[in-house]
Parts: structure tokens; C-alpha cells; sequence
């Protein structure tokens, strides 16, 4: 079986993004599905805390402290991209403007729910962020996450138990195990590693899955 | 004539009182005020609720604000960080209340306080812990939740130049949150590196009109950190 | 009874705008008041499509199609002026960023409604532009207006019959005969043109009117 | 490659369609997209429903669309001008209908479609005939009407130069509603006087990000009127 590694998911996920796509990456495992868009396709990378058109990092020493990522991380600016102030940032995001975003999750449920904000562990200081924004902003919201927590548990779940950050706004799951979509008929397998089935996934997950029509290997 | 231009930033903050609410820009360290904030901390006045994106970080700015004891609220998006421990440590003994708001709400609140509606319904944490107790409508077959605006006394934040009509231009993403928190406060005060003369600023690229600008600063532009490229 | 003219008018409202002040000046009679404001005093007029700072007329040959006021007339930017979308200009209005707003009325109540956009007629095309926004948004809105239509009715009534711009909004009146300040309490006299009196004013209007404290001749 | 920039401006609007929403950027006649409207005419669609803040003037412009009989209804703030004539007839005899909105209230909700807010309690016409039977409410003592967002299938809007992602920057007063119409059209149509190569707007004075602009035409800068100076 050949569990993808976290920079195999990034490049499945990025071959499902095309050209002249604005998308927004969420801060954690989503930013790093940048390394893997082919350079001859145009995509728009989209900020929260107010460009678009974002480039790679900058070469050490030419970082600006005024030029971050929302991970607050330096980045660049390509020719072509634009600063905007947070209101039209976040209008960009609830509007519906961007085509995808990528997001990690604690927890999704198979009818799209997400948890991604807090544990909800008492005495944890909560931090929201653009997580509620993002999960409900874009034309299609995507999460990547491995599929079982350390404990061996399903993060793929047929209701959260972690706090909401929105509900049925997930569409697409990808996990290292597999590729998922979610919708009020629950998840249907679109993609599965070799040497799994949709048995072993429903035994892993508890959950009772379909296999989409045009499911295929990853 | 009208000089908004102030050359001593104590002068500039020598009426924010106790109790006022506060906006501060900044996203992260990118556009946060930090020698305003400083000059505001040499004021011995406490109990302020500070509207920001974070709860500080490191030891500057909003974080030295917090480690100094004088506030009583934060209203923000994302307060726990890696290095937020100034926060962190009011927080968890109680000494800080913490009114936690989805950045996009928090934007679009700022935005709805300058522009003068009385509420906006919206789409972000419908269903969630956030929005409790809230009134919540579905239009159009979407779920929204009512939210109200977020105005402030004061707003402090960072621009890269500014002309003594209080005209304002920004640096890269430092600009985050500045031209909304600056129609959303009743006196804004605005740190710059430059004043420019009237008129320098090319009409068609001012982002904030002088008109919501009651204050600005020159402070001397940080010297850039060891590593750091330009850092205009 | 030295009856004020139009420009007369004008300069009595340009004396009451101070040096800093915000201001939109409304299309038509208020207008005028931008040729009376004193050249020594800053003061910063909006337009309501999306320019502040706005100068005088342009010399002619001089106009551009693309700089106009709310008027749709050719007008000039000061050194120190910019340009704004419509959310924002509306924003600055509606926000109560603007400290005066002057404007025309058909009628203004003794408590402040305002009526300037429609007759009410029959078969008249209502048009309504900024009137709305502008009547509610500034910290002060004062109406310029004579004080009586051509058939000799007073257009300062107890209650407005024609449809209303605003509710509450109108805190001064400038006429051609006096100048009154509204209220909770109705209208008083701030000050009247010589040789005419309380009495005089109360028969024209048909209102029972108080002098204000400070009254004195315009 | 991403290249919005149309060459051909009747392949621009080939794909409006009758009963389409559009939203038509101009005050008066600064900013008023006259070529895209007129390859719209070109076009043999109608039951076209206009949002705009007038509603034509003169003969060009939207007047030439309400002439040809393409517009079912007009929402705008101001459609009696000195030379409406075209709207006046067509209004008259019962042609079009007509959405009265203030203005601010038109901006506002525009706006919020393209932000994504379900509605806004906003401050103006309160109490008179253009808020009847809707919703009010009282805030904080002051009395606001419910109003709703505005968005449209097409907007068409004049800009003074774009690039191949569809950035834009204005030309002074010609700016108006252009770009709140951008962000809540689902099709945004810029013609502009100049594509500029990617890169040559700068990324601090871009007025309307590319993501709100679908479509950019350069049409010819209009010959300046006689006796009109500069109009660039």
C-alpha cells in the first residue's frame, strides 16, 4: 500500500488546480501545494492579508516585512499581482470570487462539514482567523489532511465532534490514503492508493463508503 | 491652513483616555504601529480595548501594550500565536476578555462602522460556536448571521507616506487593515515614514483620503533587520 | 427689508463654514457657496462621485470630460485632492465623515424633515440621486432655500406634504428673510434681514416661532 | 497563459444574452462604456434589465440602448436628466420599468453582492416613499432600512488601462461605480484606452484587481470634444 507522503498530496492536489484558477492556500500542509503547480500554468495565489498574484519566497536575504503570506511568512509579488486592504480581501473570499481553496482539517464530515479552528479543549486559547471565511467563501473548497489521526482514528467522520468552522462547505477530501468527495449522499471514493479497497477504507473510517463511477488509483 | 502633521508623537496621542477602544492595524508585525503604540505606552492610561487582527506578538507593538498592563479587552481574529505569550499570559489569568471574531466579519464590521450601516447579515460562521445567541436568516437560500459594526475612539496604524491633509499611501501588505480602520475611528493617527508636500501624492493612488485622517506622524523609518532586503 | 439674493445667501452660508470643514454642497443653489468661501480658508468640498478636494471651474478650453462634479459640470482637483469609488464616496457620507452638507429643499419642517427630491406630482419621473444619502449622513445638514414659493406659501412648514428626502435631518435654514434653527422644539430665529420682526415672520410662515437666544440681523 | 484581452469587442459581448442583468459604470458621461454598449446594440438581445446610476443621457450610452428597445428595466438613482428623453418616452408609455434606489443605497448594495453579504441595514430612506414596505429596524437609536444586494449577470465599465489579467486603474471622476460593479458582476467587461504588458501597472495603484475582471477590450481613446482639453 503506498500511503502518500505529504508532498505527494500537495502534488495530487495541485494537479487538480487549473490554469487561470484563483485560490487561496490555507496556512500549514495547503501552502506547500504551491511547490508542485506546474510553471507553465497560470494560477492566481490569492492572501488574505491583502495580495494576489503571490510568488514563491524570496532568496535569503531578500526578505521585506512587509511583503507576508497570511502565515506571515515572506513572500514575493509576481508582475501581474496587486495589494488590497483586508475588506476587499475578504470580499474576494465571501463573494465567491475564488475558484478554490485549500484547507487542513481536525475533522470532515461525509456531507462536507468542517472542523478546522479548535480543539475544543478546555483552557485552550481559541484563534479563528480567515478559517470560517475560506470554508465558505470559494467555488469549491478542498481539504487536504491525512485520513487517520496518529491514534489511528478516521478524521473523515460522519458528524464532527470538534467546533465547526462550517458546514457543508467541503466538497473534495484529500487524504494520503485517498481522495473523497462529500455531498448530502455522504463521501464516494474518487481515488484510492494501490493495494487498498473500498472495504479496507470503510474499516478504517467506520464509515459506510461508495465508490464514485470514475473512481481510478491515484 | 490645515497641518494634520504632528511632530511630536507624545502630542499625538496625549488624548487617547482610559477606557478608549482602539484600533490598531497590522497584520502581524507588517503594518503595526509600533512607535505609536510606544508613545501611548509612555501615557499611563489602562483599561483599553484594542481592536486588532492579532493579540500581539513578540515584544513590540500591540504585545508590549498588553505586557504593560493596559488592556482590558482584545477584540480579534487570531490570538493565539507562537509567540503571542504576552497575551497568553493575561489571558489565562483572567485580566484579559477576549471577543474572538472571524477576520472576515472583523473586516466587513470595520468597514459597515465607517460606511454607516447599522448591521450586516453574513455568511461567515453561520452554524458555529461564533455565532451563538446571534440572529441568524437564510436569504436566498444561504445562511447568514446578523452581525454589527465595530467602530473605535481611536485608530492607530501605518502608512508609507502622508501629506499634511492626512492623504495616505501604503507599503505592500503592511496595508491590511488601515484604510478601513481609519473611516471606522473617530480620530485616526496615522505613522508614516514620509510627509510629503501637498500634492506629491498622485491623486489617483492615495488609498486612504485625508478626510478619514485626523493624525500623521513621521517616525523614522525601522532600520531593516540583518537579512532583510529593502523594507521601504 | 433688505431681502437677501442668491448670493447674498451663498456668502451667508460660506460665513458659517470653518476653516477644515468637510463639505458637500448640494447641486443647484448650493453650489453658489463654493464662489464665497474665503480663499485664506482650507476647506475641503466632496463630490459626491468620487472626488475631495474639489476646485473651482475650470478655464475654458480647460474641461475635462472625465473630472465633473455631482452636477455632471467640468470642475478642477486642489493639490491635495483624490479620487474615490462610489462605495467609498458614499461611505464618507453616509459614515458621518462629512461635517456640512448644504442643501436645497421644496419644503424643510419646523423639526427638520427635509423634502427636496420629488413633487410628488403625478406622472412626474422621480429621481432621487445622492439627496437621500446626503440629508442623513453629514454631522450637520443645512438647507439654503427662500423662504417662500413664488405663490407666496411659506416652504418652512409644520409638517412637509411633499414625500420626504430625510426624517429629523435639517438642523438649519437659511433663507432669504432669516435664518432659523430646528428642532425637537420647532423652529427659532437666529436671525432676520433689517426691518423685520418676529411677528412678521410668524405671519409670512404661518408658524408660531421662538427668537433664539443669540438672535441678532443677518 | 491567462490573456483576457479581447481584440475583437463584438466577441466581447457575444455571449449576452436576452433577460441578462447588466450593470453600466458611469456618472453622467465620465466612465460611461459607450463602445461596449454599442457592440451590445450590434447584438439583437433585449428584455435587458440595466443597473446603472442614470438612466442615458443625450444620444450614447445607455440612452442608445434604451432608444434601440433592448431594456425591459432600469434600476438607478437619477433617470430624469435635461436630455433623458429616450427613458422619458420609453417610461412613459410603459416600456420600462423603473427601481427608484438613493444612490449610497445603489452603491451600498452593490457592494454587498460583490462582498457576499445577504443584506445590510442601511441609514438612508428611512421614514420616506422609497422605503416603503420594507423592513426597518432601530439600532442603537437610529433607524435603518433592510436592504438587499444587488448583483448582475454582466457589468460593463470604462477603465483607462488594463493588463492581460484584467488589472485596472481609472481615470479621475470616470472611476464612479466602476469598480463595485467589477466585483459584483458574475462577467466583468472592462474597455479600456490601453492593455499595458503584464507587470506595468503598479501592484500599489491596481484600483481593481484582476479576479473581478473577466473580459478587457482597448478601444481608441475618443477624439478630445472640441474645446475640451486633456481626456485621457
Amino acid at each position: 500500500m503506498n500511503r502518500l507522503n505529504r508532498e505527494q498530496m500537495a502534488a495530487r492536489v495541485a494537479r487538480d488546480i487549473p490554469e487561470g484558477a484563483y485560490v487561496n492556500l490555507g496556512i500549514g500542509l495547503p501552502t506547500r501545494v504551491a511547490d508542485f503547480l506546474p510553471g507553465d500554468r497560470e494560477i492566481f495565489l490569492q492572501s488574505e492579508n491583502g495580495l494576489l498574484g503571490m510568488g514563491p519566497a524570496p532568496a535569503p536575504g531578500e526578505e521585506d516585512p512587509e511583503l507576508i503570506n497570511a502565515g506571515k511568512q515572506p513572500v514575493t509579488l509576481l508582475a501581474g499581482g496587486c495589494y488590497f486592504h483586508h475588506a476587499d480581501s475578504f470580499a474576494m473570499m465571501r463573494g465567491g470570487h475564488l475558484d478554490i481553496c485549500v484547507l487542513g482539517a481536525f475533522q470532515v464530515s461525509t456531507h462536507g462539514d468542517l472542523a478546522n479552528w479548535h480543539t475544543g479543549e478546555p483552557g485552550a486559547i481559541p484563534a479563528v482567523g480567515g478559517a470560517m471565511d475560506l470554508a465558505i467563501g470559494a467555488k469549491r473548497t478542498l481539504v487536504m489532511m491525512e485520513l487517520l489521526t496518529k491514534q489511528g482514528q478516521s478524521k473523515l467522520v460522519e458528524q464532527c465532534t470538534y467546533p465547526l468552522t462550517g458546514l457543508r462547505c467541503v466538497l473534495r477530501v484529500y487524504t494520503d490514503l485517498a481522495v473523497f468527495d462529500l455531498g448530502a449522499d455522504g463521501a464516494r471514493v474518487v481515488e484510492m492508493v494501490d493495494g487498498l479497497t473500498i472495504d479496507d477504507l470503510s474499516r478504517l473510517t467506520g464509515l459506510p463508503l461508495a465508490r464514485a463511477d470514475q473512481a481510478q488509483a491515484i | 491652513m490645515i497641518d494634520k502633521s504632528f511632530a511630536d508623537i507624545g502630542a499625538a496621542v496625549a488624548d487617547i483616555f482610559d477606557g478608549a477602544s482602539i484600533m490598531i492595524g497590522g497584520f502581524g508585525t507588517a503594518g503595526m504601529p509600533d512607535e505609536l503604540i510606544d508613545a501611548l505606552i509612555a501615557r499611563q492610561v489602562g483599561d483599553l480595548t484594542i481592536i486588532s487582527n492579532n493579540a500581539g506578538n513578540g515584544e513590540a507593538g500591540v504585545a508590549a501594550l498588553i505586557k504593560a498592563g493596559r488592556v482590558s479587552k482584545v477584540i480579534c481574529s487570531f490570538p493565539r500565536q507562537s509567540d503571542s505569550h504576552h497575551f497568553d499570559a493575561r489571558y489565562r489569568a483572567g485580566e484579559i476578555e477576549l471577543e474572538l471574531v472571524p477576520q472576515g466579519n472583523l473586516a466587513a464590521r470595520i468597514q459597515a462602522a465607517g460606511a454607516g450601516l447599522g448591521a450586516i447579515f453574513t455568511p461567515t460562521g453561520f452554524g458555529t460556536l461564533l455565532a451563538e445567541g446571534k440572529e441568524t436568516r437564510t436569504i436566498d437560500g444561504k445562511d447568514y448571521v446578523l452581525e454589527y459594526p465595530i467602530g473605535a475612539d481611536f485608530a492607530l496604524i501605518k502608512a508609507l507616506k502622508g501629506d499634511r491633509w492626512g492623504n495616505l499611501v501604503y507599503s505592500k501588505t503592511a496595508r491590511n487593515f488601515g484604510p478601513i480602520m481609519a473611516m471606522a475611528a473617530k480620530t485616526t493617527l496615522a505613522q508614516v515614514s514620509q510627509i510629503v508636500p501637498l500634492g506629491a501624492l498622485d491623486p489617483e493612488v492615495v488609498v486612504t483620503p485625508g478626510i478619514f485622517v485626523q493624525r500623521v506622524v513621521a517616525v523614522a523609518a525601522a532600520p531593516a533587520p540583518a537579512g532583510s532586503g529593502e523594507s521601504q
